[in-house]
């Protein structure tokens, strides 16, 4: 599937200096200036932050806050576009080494879906990483610059050990959605190291490792259900490598490193092609003329993303950013496209669901749902008193936020909000408590407490 | 004394004489202490074993000084006093010695004075006639029976804090009701079966 | 029996008895003494000591354990009342503070005369909408009324009225404060009894701003300030502030005000 | 202080089951029939009545460390003195009201009194207050057991009397069963409840 | 423009509790029906009687309070049906309205209404009205199950959900559906049939071993007896224990929420009524068991609330230290795929 | 003598003059009460005696050898019925029961052949309203009126006495008082 650029340049862009998790960039440019399309307007601070670029060739009109997509406003540069596609020298860069790598990523300024700048998933500070994983689960097939799947796929392994390398890891993986046909033939059609690449299937105990050793390869293509999940990475961990993730750390105490099909595209943009990351593809859903990819440059406002396809269907709706499951619903246009934008979805009026909360019933299907071991009920009951202390202790952290409870929740109740308020109210409550419960015997994680 | 069997005194303890709710002694406690189970079962352990030390307690003063001395009418007082004496004791030992334990059971001991699961129990066992070891028997059997109720109802309470309640019913009325049904349950299934 | 034996008798019984759980308990309580903290023991010596556990606490120990170390309610005991109360309250030193009584008041008149940007489904709390938006109303700073401070207050003195707009009956409320920490928007400040001119507004937006989205928010228009016969008006960064000292109630700038934005307690608008 | 007002405050506002919430025990265990009712009544008045004179004279006698043993030696003598006479006069009374009249001696009512109030007032108020509380006590064990007895046997008869036959016989025999004195009082408590709460919301 | 907001996620299943609770009062129709055919009027006064009691009841008392009406969700309706199926057919009628009235006042609005009630409405109104007026509730035969065709359609005895538990085919189909939680009726269903098969058994050894019988090859054939059919299990099969099994067990409120509450509180719920109803009789025993399970059910759900998801369980540690202390690298390997 | 001991001796002192009071008190209400209380026995045993076996005209007690209370007084194992004649035509007794609450006293008779069971009567008790204690009603007290000692059991195990609903337990209780009582005076009859 091939994606097209957006036809139409937008009038103006707006480029948020935070498109991460983390604190601001620095902006280099100042009301006025003139810039160029990969030209970088924001500098990061420190090795945990992502610098930013211009997408666009213009004049800066404002630096001031901005609406963001994530739902609360951010400091952005704003700049009124010319017709010119003058770029920065891109310079491409073969063979280089770990510490080159890291360095093009940071000033490439790649960030993971999740919000991560990428050089510091791959290289935490004092943590060792000894496995990649390419999630292309939870993001779409994001083919967008690749003409063919042949294409697709190779690129992706080379990314993927380019990702390796900066990382200083030993293997490697990428981890497809099972229902997902055409990456998997995607895949199936590439020879690797002389063989040809076999998607194979995560099933109960047959966890990654046991395809190392099957394969007999650093490198494996395996596929496993869909999950969703704003804070899915130590539950995509566990399940795909069988390693367990205590509460309260990160993939990277156990050796883990997740990567998103775009930010391994860019990563192989940015070495093979010099490119910063100023433009990314997303996917579209339910406008009136909808392709259903794009290619958009940064700093795009949704507006002219949609605008460009055909505009809206109705009056008005639900603008949702990043999916259905969990994505943001967007009280105005105005929002730009950012770094970690997958996707545009519009709901009509008569789709958006307006059914009236009542009383939990204990029906436990919220319970049946939860891949976490959740009594989601009681949590949302909890969070709606206010009880904090003790949805602590029901283990609310582990929620991954996937909405599995409040998709299936027969009496209409919002528990993934009340989950999230939840957790919101206890991240403002403790944040000098680190969790000292560690679940996790073996591996002897230092944040854990073993 | 009596020839009930002690297996028949313990069931009947336990379940069809149950104190709080076919006796209905001890239903301060009941309704005031079953607001969250950790409680309840703290109190629960103390009456068990406050019952089982006064049920002896009182057996060997009934049986060997008031009886000798034809004072039965002297019996009430001789009891409150001794199960007085015996939660103090208790109290200051365990306070002293075991400090854990009473963190966790210590400060329902106070309660238990004045709670009619005691002596109602060994009045029980003195009107019914019953012979140390069945005076022993049923003083435990009837702390079981208030340990099951108590852990029961507790966790229905705490339960119930996270449901809406209408704001009249919340407390003691919702208390009571939930006691009619618990009562139903335990009049109905126990009264009938055999043993 | 001869009546005097059996009193002679039951004297020796009951009074052995009596000598022999006197001394017993006596010399337990010397020798297993822990030491606890003094002002428990003064609680638990004002307080019943019935033990009857209908403080919902496990006897008078317990309660009185829980008043000082957990802050549990010194008028929680239902025995002894409104005097055994007292008087914990004076071991605690928790007396109610003579000073003027302060109830909480609502710096703002939006409500439904503050436009809405976006309709919101979703949990009737005011924190959890902060958190998907900026907020629902037009104005950053207004009272989104979905009533975080009602289920805040622990009293059920607080209620949202027609208007949207959150109202304090002043006979329930206790002046606890839960209510001001529990708003997002710092909508909710205390006030005196005395001070009887508030402007109803935080909006330090531009006038024109305001206007757009509320047809009673301040606008920065400086009539009050130049009216006010005291100079207790100042407006600053947009906003109109009233300096409660020089105020004299005299309810000039209430009249003036374009929008109505400023109230005198006690008269309607 | 007046006489009246604390005898009135006896039976309204510390009413001892709807008010203090205490002495439950017997509430429902004796509310089978209003004769049951008035005879348990009967004793625990005379046991408040003569405990609170007591203790009220002797409080200044009492030490304060010994002061729960010491009320409960008073207590407990007046509940024998109960037991024996009711035994002796009344037996048919005796036998049905059972081992509650010994355990007056736990009743919560009895203690919190002492202590509440006896330990603090002098005699003439003390006994005031006893008759108040047990005047409350009595017209709530009526009100449960007239309750209980017409529902469960559809009349209410007392000391061979029969005040009120219903035309009809319902006799729900649960009423008579302990759950029904737990439906009873739950029902009376959450309609007391329910005025309250109505009184404050009209900012009474 | 102005746009909606909510929180994720923007798309949810259409099934609600209503859908849930029609769906329920239709799994229920077919059994009406045929209690009606074998029965008569009778039934089909009783079953309208408990419905609209149930109805009128709730809207009374959502009037009075001022709160929202909430007819249309069904529940009424479903405590109306599931009570008037529980009764006899004999029963007067202002039984019905009266056992209707107790659910819905007491039973379901006094505790709080949907959600809130901690013991089934059904329950507590069918044993406070059972006990109030025990001639009246008492059915005049209680089924009897010789053969095979008894179970199909027993023809007009006991109570009005007793005429066949093939009628109650329904419930099953909800389960199926997943419209009710799965896990309580199997273990409840499973705990039915091994009770008495068991009992079974243990009397039988215990017969041998009192009359001194040592041969081994007699204790082994007790296996077979497992097998064979006691003559209790029949009656642990009639209708009222299937509508215990498929309608009143699974009432979600009333149970536990965890999943490993639900398997012991369908067990527990298994060894009640069986008990109840070995010694006693199984249609009286279904709803005490059940009522005494549902005071049980809350202590079952706070003890067994999931551990934080990854953490071992005891019996996980007890395995691996178990494993340990025998190092085999080949079962090291398929236990623990971690390992590499 | 320090001050903390003097303290303990007054404390002491004043529980021991308190205790001492309560018991004076204690032992001057009882003498009376006892009076009354024996004769209330007495009267009520007497009149249930006749209840139960009312061809007789007067009542011989026979007495055991325990002694029961220092006025020397035997332990009543049970009485002979005489007639007018002096006859003696039946045994009378009294039999403590535990029932579902509490004791139950039960008043029976039986013929001098012990074939017949001549009438039943409670005493004392003090079981549930309107469930055990329906045991002295009539319509329970009459099935056991000249009843044959053979069928002396509940109708559930195969006697003739059918059980009040719902109290199994009293209605057993009042049965095992019977036969229980009625074969220890068999034997203490025929060891005569």
């Amino acid at each position: 599937m091939e994606s097209k650029r957006l036809s139409k340049l937008p009038e103006k862009v707006i480029i948020p200096l935070k498109q991460h998790k983390g604190t601001p960039c620095v902006p280099l440019v100042k009301k006025g200036d003139k810039v160029i399309i990969g030209q970088k307007i924001g500098d990061c601070k420190d090795d945990n932050d992502s610098s930013v670029h211009s997408s666009v060739c213009g004049e800066v009109q404002s630096i001031e806050m901005a609406p963001h997509p994530d739902g609360n406003k951010v400091l952005s540069v704003i700049i009124k576009t010319n017709d010119s596609t003058e770029t920065v020298q891109f310079s491409p860069k073969k063979n280089p080494s770990q510490q080159e790598l890291i360095e093009i990523i940071k000033n490439s300024g790649i960030v993971e879906h999740y919000g991560v700048p990428t050089q510091s998933v791959l290289k935490p500070a004092g943590k060792k990483i000894d496995i990649v994983l390419i999630n292309a689960t939870s993001s779409e097939w994001v083919g967008g610059k690749f003409s063919t799947p042949e294409e697709y796929g190779m690129q992706m392994i080379d990314a993927l050990k380019l990702l390796m390398k900066a990382a200083g890891a030993s293997k490697g993986a990428i981890v497809l959605r099972s229902d997902d046909a055409e990456s998997i033939s995607a895949f199936e059609r590439v020879k690797f190291e002389g063989k040809q690449l076999q998607v194979s299937p995560l099933i109960g105990n047959r966890k990654i490792g046991y395809y190392f050793k099957d394969q007999n390869s650093d490198i494996v293509v395996v596929s496993q259900k869909r999950i969703y999940g704003k804070s899915i990475l130590n539950f995509f961990t566990y399940n795909v490598t069988g390693r367990k993730v205590p509460p309260g750390c990160v993939p990277a105490d156990v050796g883990v490193a997740i990567c998103s099909v775009k930010s391994a595209k860019a990563v192989y943009d940015a070495v093979n092609e010099g490119k910063p990351y100023y433009e990314t593809v997303i996917s579209l859903e339910g406008l009136a003329n909808c392709p259903s990819q794009v290619l958009v440059r940064i700093g795009t406002p949704f507006k002219d993303v949609i605008e460009a396809c055909g505009g809206y269907p109705a009056e008005s709706g639900k603008l949702i950013a990043n999916g259905m499951r969990t994505g943001v619903a967007q009280y105005t246009d105005e929002v730009p496209v950012t770094k970690t934008t997958t996707r545009i979805s519009f709901q009509k009026p008569e789709d958006v669901q307006r059914d009236e909360a009542i009383a939990c019933t204990h029906c436990a299907m919220c319970v049946d749902a939860c891949p976490v071991e959740l009594i989601p009920s009681r949590l949302a009951v909890l969070s709606d008193q206010g009880r904090f202390d003790e949805c602590r202790k029901m283990h609310i952290d582990n929620c991954i936020e996937c909405g599995e409870c409040a998709v299936i929740c027969p009496s209409k109740i919002h528990i993934l909000q009340l989950i999230r308020y939840a957790k919101n109210a206890i991240e403002k409550a403790y944040e000098d408590l680190p969790q000292k419960e560690s679940s996790n015997l073996k591996l002897g994680c230092a944040c854990g407490g073993e | 004394m009596s020839e009930t069997s002690l297996f028949t005194i313990f069931m009947e303890g336990v379940f069809i004489k149950n104190f709080l709710l076919i006796q209905f002694l001890g239903l301060c406690s009941f309704v005031g202490v079953t607001k969250d189970v950790k409680s309840a079962a703290g109190m629960s352990g103390a009456v068990v074993f406050v019952m089982t030390m006064a049920s002896t307690a009182s057996y060997l003063l009934y049986t060997y000084i008031l009886v000798p001395l034809k004072m039965e009418f002297l019996s009430l007082i001789s009891f409150i006093v001794v199960i007085a004496a015996l939660v103090q004791l208790v109290e200051f030992v365990v306070r002293k010695n075991v400090p854990a334990l009473y963190r966790s059971l210590g400060i329902y001991l106070p309660l238990i004075t004045t709670n009619c699961a005691v002596l109602g129990a060994v009045l029980l066992n003195v009107r019914s006639d019953y012979g140390f070891a069945q005076s022993v028997t049923f003083g435990i059997a009837a702390g079981i029976g208030y340990t099951i109720v108590m852990l029961m109802m507790s966790a229905i309470r705490e339960r119930s804090t996270l449901v809406s309640i209408p704001s009249s019913m919340r407390g003691l009325p919702q208390a009571f009701l939930l006691a009619l049904m618990l009562s139903m349950a335990f009049v109905n299934y126990f009264w009938v079966i055999p043993i | 029996m001869n009546p005097t034996t059996l009193i002679i008798q039951s004297v020796a019984l009951l009074g052995g008895l009596g000598i022999a759980i006197g001394t017993m308990l006596i010399i337990a309580s010397r020798k297993f003494k822990v030491e606890t903290n003094p002002l428990v023991d003064d609680i638990l010596n004002v307080l019943p000591g019935a033990n009857c556990g209908a403080c919902g606490y496990a006897g008078c120990s317990d309660f009185a354990q829980r008043v000082v170390n957990e802050n549990a309610p010194i008028n929680g005991c239902p025995v002894g009342g409104f005097d055994v109360a007292k008087k914990i309250g004076g071991i605690m030193g928790q007396e109610v503070s003579e000073g003027e009584k302060e109830y909480p008041i609502v710096l703002c008149k939006g409500g439904i005369n503050c436009i809405n940007r976006f309709d919101y489904i979703g949990i009737e709390d005011c924190k959890a909408v902060m958190m998907l938006s900026d907020g629902e109303k037009g104005c950053n700073f207004g009272c989104m009324g979905r009533g975080t401070c009602v289920r805040a207050c622990p009293f059920g003195a607080i209620s949202i009225g027609e208007d949207k707009l959150p109202h304090i009956n002043k006979n329930i409320c206790t002046s606890c404060g839960l209510c001001i920490s529990s708003c997002p928007n710092g909508i909710l400040v205390f006030a005196k009894e005395s001070e009887k001119v508030h402007v109803k507004c935080r909006s330090h937006d531009k006038g024109k701003d305001v206007k757009a989205v509320c047809t009673v928010g301040c606008i920065a228009c400086k009539i009050c300030e130049k009216n006010c016969p005291v100079q207790a008006i100042k407006v600053t960064d947009f906003l109109a502030e009233i300096d409660q000292n020089k105020c004299t109630a005299c309810g000039i700038c209430v009249e003036k005000c374009p929008q109505h934005t400023i109230d005198l307690r006690g008269v309607a608008v | 202080m007046n006489p009246l007002s604390e005898f009135i405050r006896g039976v309204t506002r510390d009413n001892p089951i709807f008010g203090l919430v205490l002495g439950l025990c017997p509430t429902l265990a004796v509310t089978t029939s209003v004769e049951n009712a008035i005879g348990m009544s009967a004793g625990t008045a005379f046991v408040l009545f003569f405990s609170n004179l007591f203790i009220s004279l002797l409080r200044k006698q009492i030490p304060s460390t010994v002061r729960l043993p010491i009320f409960i030696i008073i207590i407990a003598t007046f509940v024998s003195i109960v037991d024996m006479i009711m035994e002796a006069y009344s037996p048919s009374m005796y036998a049905a009201l059972g081992v509650f009249i010994p355990l007056i001696v736990v009743n919560c009512i009895i203690i919190g009194r002492a202590e509440a109030y006896a330990n603090r007032n002098g005699p003439f108020y003390s006994v005031i207050d006893a008759l108040g509380i047990s005047t409350g006590f009595l017209l709530v064990l009526m009100l449960i057991g007239g309750i209980r007895e017409i529902l469960g046997t559809g009349q209410i008869v007392t000391f061979g009397h029969t005040l009120i036959s219903l035309p009809v016989n319902p006799s729900v025999t649960t009423m008579i069963l302990p759950p029904g004195a737990f439906l009873t009082i739950g029902i009376l408590m959450a309609v007391i409840n329910y005025q309250k709460e109505k009184k404050r919301m009209r900012g009474e | 423009m102005t746009f909606t907001i909510s929180a994720p996620p923007h798309r949810k299943s259409r099934i609600n509790f209503r859908y849930i609770m029609w769906s329920k009062i239709l799994a229920l129709l077919p059994v009406s029906l045929i209690s009606i055919y074998f029965f008569g009027i009778p039934a089909l006064s009783i079953i309208l009687a408990g419905v609209l009691s149930a109805v009128a009841t709730e809207t009374a008392i959502q009037k009075i309070f001022n709160h929202k009406l909430t007819i249309k969700d069904g529940h009424a309706v479903l405590i109306g049906l599931m009570l008037s199926l529980i009764m006899p057919p004999e029963a007067p009628l202002w039984l019905p309205v009266v056992g209707s009235f107790f659910a819905i006042a007491i039973g379901k609005h006094a505790f709080g209404g949907i959600g809130s009630y901690v013991f089934n409405p059904v329950l507590a109104a069918w044993i406070f009205i059972s006990s109030a007026w025990p001639r009246f509730m008492t059915p005049i035969s209680i089924p009897h199950v010789g053969q095979l065709s008894d179970f199909l359609l027993e023809n007009g005895a006991g109570l009005l959900v007793d005429v066949s538990p093939l009628a109650l085919i329904g419930g099953v189909y909800l389960i199926y559906k997943k419209y009710v939680e799965w896990r309580v009726p199997l273990a409840f269903f499973i705990t039915m049939v091994l009770f008495p098969q068991t009992l079974n058994v243990v009397f039988e050894a215990v017969g041998l071993i009192s009359s001194g019988v040592l041969n081994p090859l007699k204790y082994m054939s007790l296996i077979f007896k497992f097998l064979e059919i006691s003559p209790e299990l029949p009656y642990s099969m009639i209708g009222t224990v299937f509508f215990g099994i498929l309608f009143i067990s699974t009432d979600n409120p009333t149970s536990p929420v965890t999943k490993k509450g639900r398997l012991v509180y369908g067990v527990i719920c298994g060894l009640l009524v069986s008990i109840y109803g070995y010694f006693g009789n199984y249609v009286a025993g279904t709803f005490y068991g059940l009522f005494l399970a549902n005071c049980l059910s809350s202590f079952i759900e706070s003890n067994t609330l999931p551990a934080s998801f990854g953490s071992e369980g005891k019996l996980g540690k007890f395995y691996r230290r178990f494993i340990e202390k025998f190092p085999s690298s080949v079962k090291r390997e398929v236990l623990f795929d971690d390992q590499w | 003598m320090t001050n903390g001991n003097r303290d303990f001796l007054i404390i002491v002192g004043k529980l021991v003059i308190i205790s001492a009071v309560a018991a004076a008190l204690l032992s001057i209400t009882y003498i009376p009460t006892q009076a009354q209380l024996k004769e209330n026995i007495a009267k009520a045993r007497e009149e249930k005696l006749f209840e139960v076996m009312p061809q007789a005209t007067n009542f011989e007690p026979v007495y055991g050898d325990k002694i029961i209370n220092e006025d020397g007084d035997k332990e009543i194992l049970y009485y002979l019925a005489k007639d007018e004649s002096g006859n003696v035509i039946g045994y009378a007794f009294f039999k403590r029961q535990p029932g579902a609450q509490d004791i139950i006293e039960v008043a029976g008779g039986v013929t001098s052949d012990f074939s017949r069971i001549t009438g039943m009567s409670v005493l004392s008790h003090s079981e549930t309203p309107g469930m055990g204690a329906k045991i002295v009603e009539p319509a329970f007290k009459d099935q056991f009126k000249e009843l044959s000692l053979n069928e002396l059991k509940l109708s559930s195990s195969g006697g003739k006495v059918d059980s009040i609903t719902g109290a199994t337990i009293s209605s057993q209780a009042v049965v095992d008082a019977l036969s229980s009582k009625v074969e220890s005076i068999k034997q203490l009859e025929g060891g005569r």
